[in-house]
């Protein structure tokens, strides 16, 4: 565009110093980085901040409703079907559904990323088979795997984040793949090799370093996909195992009473929305804002 | 004045973060009927939007105002988006400097070619062919019948601006606006473009406003010259008379750039105008060329009029005539 | 075109028998189904028996063969619950999916596609915020949560529609709603980025600069060339749709193969869940094919390279 | 988000819907959660099933829920000849649905085909007892069993019914499922796989049936696997039955109402078991105090009188009480935390120790027991699984420790639930060999006393080695229109053919 080329000619600040003005500009970065610094922190000190034991069941005090709905202060948010503060199990159920949703991104980003890179790095034959393979895992009905894995090998922690991890490294591989094309063939890279470094080297020191913002998204792209499909999983019976209070399984536990204790299934609900919201919004953010030709 | 096109004061502005960026500051030329304008200028000095401002095509952004903007005795200012959408193609049509990008890929080039005939002329299918097939001939396509079941992307560059011109002679226009036609183009080629251009525009009887930054085209082609720099005209005049008595400095350099056969010695330097054009966010301050200028002086700070130099030929300049006339560029 | 075509169904099998080739090895793994297919009253001996008869003593890569053998006539075995042939089962209930993933397709389709034009025409619209707003609730709201509230504001409280079931189209409504909401953000921001991008274009200006009327330039000059990414991400979308109805398929208590799908994984139906994932992944496949042909009808460029 | 807060608001409020009251033709909408496996009455191996054949087919005889009195049905009496011999004189004039007119040869035709191993009649208990059956003239037959048993009349009142001959012969086992010919009450009209099943009145249906006289014109059956789907169409007037809902929403339905909700305990009843004979290798459950840590630690009353609520009771031995031979008056583990924790000590757990956990149902009581057992130090990582891929691992002895439950088929008899878990077959974790020579006396001989003397040996042998934890008994809760007259009885079957309108 005419203006925007145009603008750019007043200014004399640096990159770096450009960037920061645009994240600081952008309020979807702004409020989504918010947002899940907040969670993240109560994800951190759940145990500082949480009132009960999530795991302390009562059940002569079951289905508390929220205190403003009835419920006592002593347990805000009331408690579940086992009388357990729900409060603490909705603080100590960020640092599950935050562990899913990022130890599956990092699984999906490592694979993903390690084939993208090199099929955009060495093309011809390295290529066509990495495309293969991400045909074949495109091709695979992610949730219906996941299902027959996890009921294949229960439901715990390690193993849902494990299928995850490994069933949704396709985003990655495909803008790796993408981004490293690109970078190559820019002049860069090819002086680079033309001075003789490694291919590991240029990889790691020319590569890497670009692609890393594209890397950034999709991070943030599949760890909300992998904390909605765990709530999914959940829902269908097959997710994590309780007493771990994920926010998925929160949901799936108190959907039970959605049309009697709606709060149930509300606050797990709107914790992960939020969740899922900030991570989005970052990960629009960080695109917008580290590329600024693409911004819509 | 009973002239084709009459523009005066004409001017872009458009509002970016930092202020108001001002790319057109004022223009004003007339043109008669089956009259050359050329408007030369480096790139970014504004000549791009002022043909878009003609054409109304203007980014939604851009604010465009002017105290005349007449074709044909309408007063383009005035209409609205669709009557103006009436006379694009009809009355005045245009021609773009990307042949490559500027046919959709996804549509034969005869149904783009007839499109706009159907729309402005109510024709039938059949007829707008048979004019598609005339002008791609005229335009020395050969098999044009063949031609018109083809995609864009199966024509090389040269054929596909002769399928723009064609295109936009479809309707028989009384003004063209031709934006760098032949920039992209092979300099073999561009010599055919331009040759077959201007026998179309004798034959067929059309004005054109032909923006170039190619002074070697300007020579080519027109009858008379517009020098754009940073928004406004700093010379105008017939192309004999800034051919042969360029008064600008900035005139001077450009043409300082260009070997004339038979001046030129071989192995000779060329000249370049130093500097670049100045940002346009704001204004600008005083003669827009007074940075590179090798004539600079104090009562550059404010900027000059254009001003009459003899029998039409005008030029924006504190200095009179003859200091300018005499002045030379150091080659740099 | 006939090479082309030809390449791609090549591929198409060698993904597929890549795919069995992975879930028949996983569904190995779990052990052999000859416990369950006994039944509780089943001795030592009844079990090898079964093992023997239905060969889960042989090694991997011949039961895989033979099961491939099979499964290239149509012969997926019979399912451990029903009893009955595999296939008999899926043809019995894939249209419903069929129907549920292409009503959902379309409704996605004709609610992203205007959305993201509209968006992208008049960015930082009304309209543009309200398209953001919907792709950014699609994102973040789990489906199941979606459905049971959809249930409750339009079956229950208004009674609009049936809650549950799959005897009329008005059946089909709220599940299909649920389904092409979530392929909706999508295509939607698909859509928008993609007209940007045309609405820039220099044949666009070209198109403007002929005095075409603008609603022609934006459908005729300016979609055709945006939807060319859309149709690919659209095809995608209606492969996930299909192999993801699951919870839908459970919540509206439409029989179809999701449901089956999920049903069979609980009890251990092994030929069905193989074959499922088989299926699925040809159909995914097929689909992409399908997309490629529609896009070389689309875009001349790709129907001749 | 915000309109799920509208709803819950409208819910806060009242419910406000229109309950559909009554029926108009005189239909009735029920819904069950699971897909049965096929129609056929012989093969299937679902409690649906179970529903299906008791109105779609009859039997030889037919147990009054009232007085648990055997009367007759499709027979008119019958008597034990000897130990291995039943004899019994049929019911004239009955026809089935098609018009085949019912006699000997029905009944001869049908216990034959089911007694051969070689047509896989699922489950195979209910019909191994038969040898063969014989026609004596064409409204009298006789039932040879393999050797004494006395629990025939109970399978002959339930799960064996009898199938048209001619028909059968002609269609055989796939055509029965698709097409179910029966002389019960109703009669098939239409199916369509997995979702639903229509089931018509049977306007012929013989007068002197112990089953009565049907109402309901047409039964609409649907399979609807999700709950709140159930519970949604009920609030909008799309069903008008539906059982086992859980006791807490049951709780709300009646609340608000409108609508019957009426609790029955089941002969299901649940337990933990342990892996004492060593089968999944060694694990603390060897130790017998470790199993008694585990029963005192374990708060049944409160999961009863929190979570199933309703006409649910503590059990203590290893059986429905109500069952014949169930002695109740076996070795009892109150819950007695610290006793608990003194016994792991003993036994060398001072600080517990971990342990996976195997469930399929009732996620919520594994949960409650788990947390029971954390405060003694027994840590469990809970694997929820469905119930067949659970019973597969059980069975294939890679399970120490699970939560199971056990419905006995609604066999109102021991040998339905200890016989199978105890005499040393793939679901026996204990293999005592004591209990087995009981339960096996038990089994075979036919005199009632020696029976209940064997059947309590073993249950006291159970109880004092504390093989199981017994926990205890379901209930079901039954929630219906409040126009519709249905009554529900403690062996899960409902009985359609007994509901009317008002």
């Amino acid at each position: 565009m005419v203006s925007s080329s145009r603008s750019e000619i007043n200014h004399t600040s640096t990159p770096g110093q450009q960037l920061r003005r645009r994240a600081l500009r952008h309020w979807g970065l702004m409020i989504g980085s918010a947002l899940l610094g907040l969670i993240v922190l109560i994800a951190l000190f759940a145990p500082f901040i949480a009132p009960h034991d999530p795991y302390a069941q009562d059940l002569t005090l079951r289905y508390l409703r929220v205190a403003f709905m009835g419920g006592t202060w002593e347990h805000p948010l009331g408690t579940d079907h086992l009388g357990r503060d729900y409060l603490s199990r909705l603080l100590y159920g960020a640092r599950i559904s935050l562990t899913i949703g990022l130890v599956a991104a990092l699984i999906s980003g490592t694979i993903g990323t390690i084939l993208g890179v090199t099929a955009g790095y060495f093309g011809g034959r390295v290529d066509t088979v990495v495309m293969f393979i991400i045909t074949v895992r495109l091709s695979m009905p992610v949730v219906l795997v996941a299902l027959a894995v996890v009921a294949l090998f229960g439901g715990s922690l390690t193993v849902v984040v494990l299928v995850l991890g490994f069933l949704l490294w396709d985003q990655f591989a495909v803008v790796m793949r993408t981004s490293t094309q690109q970078i190559r063939s820019q002049d860069y890279v090819t002086s680079a090799r033309a001075l003789g470094c490694s291919t590991t080297r240029i990889i790691m020191t020319e590569i890497m370093p670009n692609v890393f913002n594209n890397m950034i998204v999709v991070i943030t792209l599949e760890m909300a996909h992998a904390i909605i499909l765990e709530a999914a999983l959940s829902f269908l019976g097959l997710g994590v195992q309780p007493p771990l209070p994920s926010w998925g399984l929160m949901i799936a536990e108190g959907k039970d009473m959605l049309f009697f204790e709606p709060f149930l299934i509300t606050i797990p609900g709107l914790a992960l929305f939020i969740l899922i919201f900030a991570i989005n919004m970052l990960g629009d953010g960080v695109r917008d804002v580290t590329a600024p030709e693409n911004r819509n | 004045m009973n002239s084709l096109l009459s523009v005066r004061n004409l001017r872009v502005e458009i509002p970016v973060g930092a202020g108001l960026l001002k790319p057109v500051r004022g223009i004003s030329l007339d043109l008669n009927k089956g009259e050359t304008l050329c408007i030369v200028g480096e790139s970014g000095c504004g000549k791009s939007l002022t043909s878009l401002a003609l054409m109304g095509l203007l980014p939604k952004v851009a604010r465009c105002s002017g105290d005349r903007l007449s074709f044909g005795g309408q007063d383009l200012l005035g209409l609205t988006e669709r009557q103006m959408a009436r006379l694009r193609g009809r009355a005045i049509s245009m021609v773009f400097q990307e042949p490559m990008t500027s046919l959709n890929p996804a549509y034969t080039i005869g149904d783009q070619l007839i499109e706009g005939m159907i729309r402005h002329d109510g024709v039938s299918r059949a007829k707008a062919r048979d004019r598609a097939i005339f002008l791609l001939e005229k335009v020395g396509i050969t098999a044009a019948a063949s031609r018109l079941s083809q995609f864009p992307h199966q024509l090389s560059g040269g054929l596909r601006q002769r399928v723009m011109i064609a295109m936009s002679l479809m309707c028989g226009p009384d003004l063209i606006i031709a934006d760098e036609p032949t920039t992209a183009l092979d300099v073999t080629i561009q010599a055919k473009i331009l040759r077959m251009m201007k026998d179309l525009q004798a034959e067929l009887g059309m004005a054109m406003v032909f923006i170039t930054h190619d002074l070697g085209v300007v020579a080519r082609i027109a009858d008379r010259i517009a020098v754009m720099y940073a928004g406004i005209f700093v010379e105008t005049g017939t192309a004999r008379q800034i051919f042969d008595t360029p008064t600008h400095p900035y005139t001077k350099g450009l043409l300082s750039c260009l070997p004339v056969p038979g001046k030129t010695k071989l192995g000779a330097r060329l000249g370049a105008v130093p500097g670049v054009v100045p940002a346009l966010i704001g204004g600008v301050q005083g003669c827009g060329f007074a940075s590179r200028c090798p004539l600079r002086q104090a009562a550059c700070d404010i900027e000059p009029e254009l001003s009459e130099r003899g029998d039409g030929h005008s030029c924006r300049c504190v200095h009179d005539t003859p200091t300018l006339r005499k002045a030379e560029w150091a080659t740099a | 075109m006939l090479r082309f075509l030809l390449t791609r169904l090549g591929l198409a099998a060698l993904v597929a028998l890549t795919v069995s080739l992975i879930s028949f090895s996983l569904l190995f793994l779990a052990g052999d189904p000859a416990v369950a297919l006994a039944g509780e009253a089943a001795t030592e001996e009844d079990i090898q028996a079964i093992r023997a008869q239905y060969g889960f003593d042989r090694p991997l890569p011949v039961q895989y063969v033979a099961w491939l053998t099979g499964a290239l006539t149509g012969d997926f075995g019979n399912s451990y619950y029903f009893n009955t042939p595999v296939i008999d089962l899926i043809t019995e209930r894939l249209p419903t999916t069929m129907r549920l993933g292409l009503a959902g397709i379309c409704f996605a389709l004709l609610l992203a596609v205007p959305l993201g034009v509209i968006a992208a025409i008049r960015p930082n619209s009304l309209i543009d915020r309200f398209a953001l707003f919907i792709s950014v609730v699609g994102q973040a709201m789990p489906t199941f949560w979606f459905s049971l509230i959809l249930i409750v504001i339009f079956a229950v409280a208004l009674g609009w529609v049936p809650v549950s079931g799959s005897d009329t189209w008005r059946h089909f409504i709220l599940p299909t709603v649920v389904l092409g909401y979530f392929a909706t953000p999508g295509i939607m921001r698909l859509t928008r980025a993609g007209m940007l991008e045309v609405l820039r274009a220099d044949y666009i200006r070209t198109a403007r600069a002929k005095g075409l009327h603008p609603l022609k330039i934006l459908f005729k000059h300016a979609l055709r060339n945006a939807a060319i990414p859309v149709v690919g991400l659209a095809a995608v979308q209606l492969g996930f749709m299909l192999g993801g109805s699951i919870v839908v398929e459970t919540i509206f208590a439409l029989n179809g193969a999701g449901l089956l799908a999920f049903e069979s994984i609980n009890r251990n139906d092994f030929p069905v869940v193989q074959a499922l994932i088989l299926i699925f992944s040809l159909i995914y496949v097929m689909l992409t094919l399908l997309a490629d042909l529609l896009n070389a009808w689309l875009d001349p460029r790709i129907r001749v390279a | 988000m915000r309109s799920s807060l509208l709803a819950a608001a409208i819910f806060a409020v009242a419910l406000p819907f229109p309950v559909m009251a009554g029926s108009d033709d005189n239909s009735l909408k029920i819904a069950f959660t699971r897909e049965m496996d096929t129609l056929n009455p012989f093969l299937n191996t679902t409690r649906e099933g179970v529903i299906l054949s008791r109105h779609v087919w009859d039997g030889l005889l037919h147990r009054d829920q009232a007085t648990g009195e055997y009367v007759g049905n499709l027979a008119t009496s019958w008597a034990w000849i000897d130990d291995t011999t039943l004899e019994f004189t049929l019911r004239e004039g009955v026809t089935f649905h098609n018009g085949e007119p019912f006699n000997a040869d029905d009944v001869v035709y049908t216990m034959n085909f089911v007694a051969d191993p070689e047509n896989g009649v699922n489950p195979q208990r209910n019909v191994s007892w038969i040898k063969e059956a014989v026609k004596i003239d064409d409204f009298t037959v006789r039932i040879l069993t393999d050797g004494p048993f006395p629990a025939a009349l109970e399978f002959l009142s339930g799960p064996v019914v009898v199938l048209p001959d001619t028909y059968f012969a002609e269609v055989g086992p796939e055509g029965m499922a698709t097409a179910p010919i029966g002389s019960g009450p109703y009669e098939v009209t239409e199916s369509v796989p997995g979702e639903s099943l229509t089931l018509t009145r049977f306007a012929d249906y013989h007068a002197g049936s112990p089953k009565g006289t049907a109402s309901i014109d047409t039964i609409i059956w649907r399979t609807i696997p999700e709950a709140n789907t159930r519970i949604a169409e009920m609030l909008s007037g799309g069903l008008d039955w539906i059982w086992q809902v859980p006791a807490d929403q049951a709780d709300r339905l009646a609340a608000t109402g409108r609508y019957n909700v009426v609790n029955e305990s089941t002969m299901r009843i649940g337990y933990l078991y342990f892996d004492a004979s060593d089968r999944h290798g060694e694990t603390p459950f060897d130790d017998l105090r470790v199993r008694q840590a585990v029963s005192h630690a374990v708060n049944r009353q409160a999961i009863v009188d929190n979570l199933l609520k309703g006409a649910s009771e503590v059990v203590h031995s290893a059986c429905f009480p109500s069952q014949f031979g169930c002695d109740t008056t076996v070795t009892r583990y109150e819950y007695d935390p610290e006793k608990a924790k003194a016994l792991l000590a003993e036994a060398g757990y001072p600080d517990g120790f971990e342990i996976p956990f195997v469930a399929y149902r009732n996620r919520d009581y594994a949960e409650a027991m788990m947390a029971d057992l954390a405060n003694v130090g027994i840590r469990t990582s809970l694997d929820y699984k469905k119930y067949a891929a659970t019973r597969d691992q059980i069975q294939a002895g890679e399970v120490p420790f699970a939560f199971m439950t056990w419905g006995s088929y609604s066999i109102n008899d021991i040998s339905a639930i200890t016989s199978i878990f105890f005499k040393g077959g793939i679901d026996d974790y204990a293999r005592d060999p004591e209990v087995i020579g009981a339960l096996d006396t038990g089994d075979t001989v036919t005199d009632p006393e020696v029976r209940r003397a064997a059947y309590s040996q073993a249950l006291n042998r159970i109880a004092d080695q504390a093989y199981w934890l017994p926990l205890f008994s379901y209930n079901s809760n039954y929630v219906f229109d409040l126009d519709l007259n249905f009554t529900p009885t403690p062996d899960e079957i409902p009985t359609f053919y007994n509901a009317s309108w008002q």
